[in-house]
């Protein structure tokens, strides 16, 4: 058993061949979750098999979980079979490198615009939040920021031996 | 989404104010006129520029949510910048969110079929120039550089890492006031020379 | 070691290649010609130039070891820079790296009695620039602005942040050619207006 | 108990006033012993005992342990009674970006004027190192960088209540 944590937003930068589900969805989620497929597709490629898929849901992007089930619980299992697909909400949390205070997004006010430029990028909160406590902009995300994905898998049997 | 791009061209240098941000934009719009199907990528994440080059307003355009995220087009350019989320606020970032601001972008950008992806990018040896040797597929960068000696070195230590990475290697002189050039600079590190653009 | 230095004066700018070194250099040489104690600190760790503008090769001049690291005197003032140990090869560096640098810097450099540490940075709204608000005592920020329609956008985000985090600030302009000033910035961010050097 | 670790070497930036031990030490690492004094005394001021303090050395930075050794058993008792101090070799290890692959100091060689460049600022190793597998200089050092402090800590008795 080993345990693949990646961190951030998962993608095959170099552009492995994309995936199936024909079907153009009208969401900006979309990329994310071929972006979740692509990554699981590597590490089966590469001869784990995948016990286990957990996708982190950042609460600062706050992505459309719902959308992202309805796909992924189709392609993962295609994919990886046997594997079990799990979700988990992450609160936002922020620590301040000046004054070394932490906060959540309960104590910052974002107007509609503004939730809208962070769902799509969340750094653009670097440009709209600043520290509660001390007015700084040097905090860092501590947690969820966005998608993110932990990955528990075995070596298959038949490649079992040395690794490389 | 780059895997139906045909050609990645990021536009570098180590020195800032060289010209990289005009001559990127200048590369895209002359590539688009020419009838190419061409993309134009501000990496410069925590000071974008390309938009007040191309002089759009970053919050009136906005790309389209579909299948991921559609650039705008601008003049026959499919146009992509954080400017579109940040606007022109202040947005200081270290190093770990540079990275993952770009990996996002790269991640939902859906740029559809394309002939060119320009890239432009930050001054420096950072986190940008890292990336861009990272993540974006077999990079033919152009290296922009002024005659002038403070930028010398910078454009030298670019050209290195380039040679030693293995990877295409062109050379742009802007700003070229006098007359020595730096054709042996090119030749020094085995880049094509592309020619230079005058002052003005 | 700062703590027996009177006053900092970062020499700043979101863009590049607007004269930060050049003003910083020449700022340093001035007041050591008035008599005054003076540094010269280069923060821009990936591709150091302070010392290309005061003319020295850092492969032969060094610091001494002595209670910390003292810097070499170069006409009058004190100067630091990580080109000492990096010499002029390529030195890419990822975010964190960039912070432990300046770190190390900053804890081992015994810069003694100073009236004024002059510090030229790197462009952009980066690692350097938040150390600098964060390490450096009551940093009196030097703005450097050229009048070029691309750099102003990067002026104005780096006063807004200086505004916002109640640092005394002050504006140079550099490289002035035409007549359109940028005493209207200076007054929109309450910055002083220190003037213009003209174009050579 | 509390478990107080700092990243890099520490240093005070805003400048507390400066130690004790009037003697001019003709070694860099005598700025590298004054910053660990400031970060202890820090500590202490902040109203925390110090019980432990763990010195970590680097391999990469390549200290002198017996100069550090020498101010620092003397220094640390008077300023946090009843401290213990302990010393730690690190080797230093890095992990490339690129292939993933990791190697030590073991693996790559420095000359003289090279090893001291990096005695001085150790982030000058990106200057001269690159990934044995890969010809890369996008890689971290994941450990043995340089001077690290590790301190274990518990409240004074007296300052008991609430924590700021
Ligand atoms: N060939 C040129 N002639 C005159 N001005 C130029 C030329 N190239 C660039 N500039 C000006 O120099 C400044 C810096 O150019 P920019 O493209 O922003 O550089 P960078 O992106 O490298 O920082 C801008 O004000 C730009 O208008
Ligand atoms: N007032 C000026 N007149 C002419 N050239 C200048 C002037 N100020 C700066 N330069 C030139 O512009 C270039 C960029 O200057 P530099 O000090 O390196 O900028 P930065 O540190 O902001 O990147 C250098 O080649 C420098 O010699
Ligand atoms: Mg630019
Ligand atoms: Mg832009
Ligand atoms: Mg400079
Ligand atoms: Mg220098
Ligand atoms: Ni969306
Ligand atoms: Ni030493
Ligand atoms: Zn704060
Ligand atoms: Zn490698």
């Amino acid at each position: 058993m080993e345990n693949v944590t990646a961190r951030g937003v998962l993608f095959n930068p170099r552009g492995a061949p994309l995936l199936l589900l024909g079907c153009a969805n009208p969401l900006h989620e979309w990329a994310l979750i071929r972006a979740i497929i692509a990554e699981v597709e590597e590490v089966v490629k590469k001869g784990y098999k995948v016990d286990e898929v957990t996708v982190y849901l950042g609460e600062l992007q706050n992505v459309d979980k719902s959308v992202m089930e309805a796909y992924l619980n189709e392609a993962i299992p295609q994919i990886a079979p046997g594997a079990q697909v799990r979700y988990e909400t992450e609160p936002a949390r922020f620590r301040c490198r000046v004054c070394g205070r932490e906060w959540g997004l309960d104590a910052v006010e974002l107007d509609e615009a503004t939730r809208e430029a962070i769902h799509f990028v969340p750094e653009a909160v670097y440009s709209f939040v600043r520290c509660p406590f001390c007015g700084s902009r040097d905090y860092e995300i501590t947690q969820g920021r966005g998608v993110r994905l932990a990955l528990v898998t075995s070596r298959r049997q038949e490649e079992t031996g040395e690794t490389r | 989404m780059l895997s139906k791009v045909k050609a990645v061209v990021p536009v570098m240098s180590a020195k800032g104010g060289v010209g990289k941000t005009l001559v990127a934009v200048l590369t895209a719009l002359h590539a688009a006129r020419m009838g190419r199907r061409v993309g134009l990528l501000d990496l410069d994440v925590t000071s974008p520029s390309a938009h007040i080059a191309l002089g759009v307003d970053p919050q009136k355009l906005q790309p389209e949510e579909r299948d991921g995220v559609v650039p705008p087009d601008v003049a026959g350019v499919k146009f992509m910048t954080v400017a579109f989320y940040t606007w022109d606020k202040p947005t200081p970032l270290r190093g770990p969110a540079v990275d993952d601001a770009i990996r996002e972008v790269l991640a939902v950008t859906n740029w559809g079929e394309l002939d060119l992806l320009v890239v432009d990018t930050p001054p420096g040896l950072r986190d940008e120039a890292l990336d861009v040797l990272e993540y974006l597929p077999r990079p033919r960068v152009l290296a922009v550089a002024t005659p002038s000696r403070l930028a010398r070195a910078g454009v030298e230590r670019l050209l290195a890492i380039l040679e030693e990475q293995g990877l295409e290697r062109y050379i742009v002189e802007n700003m070229a006031i006098g007359a020595v050039g730096l054709e042996e600079l090119a030749e020094k590190y085995h880049a094509r020379y592309l020619g230079r653009i005058r002052y003005d």
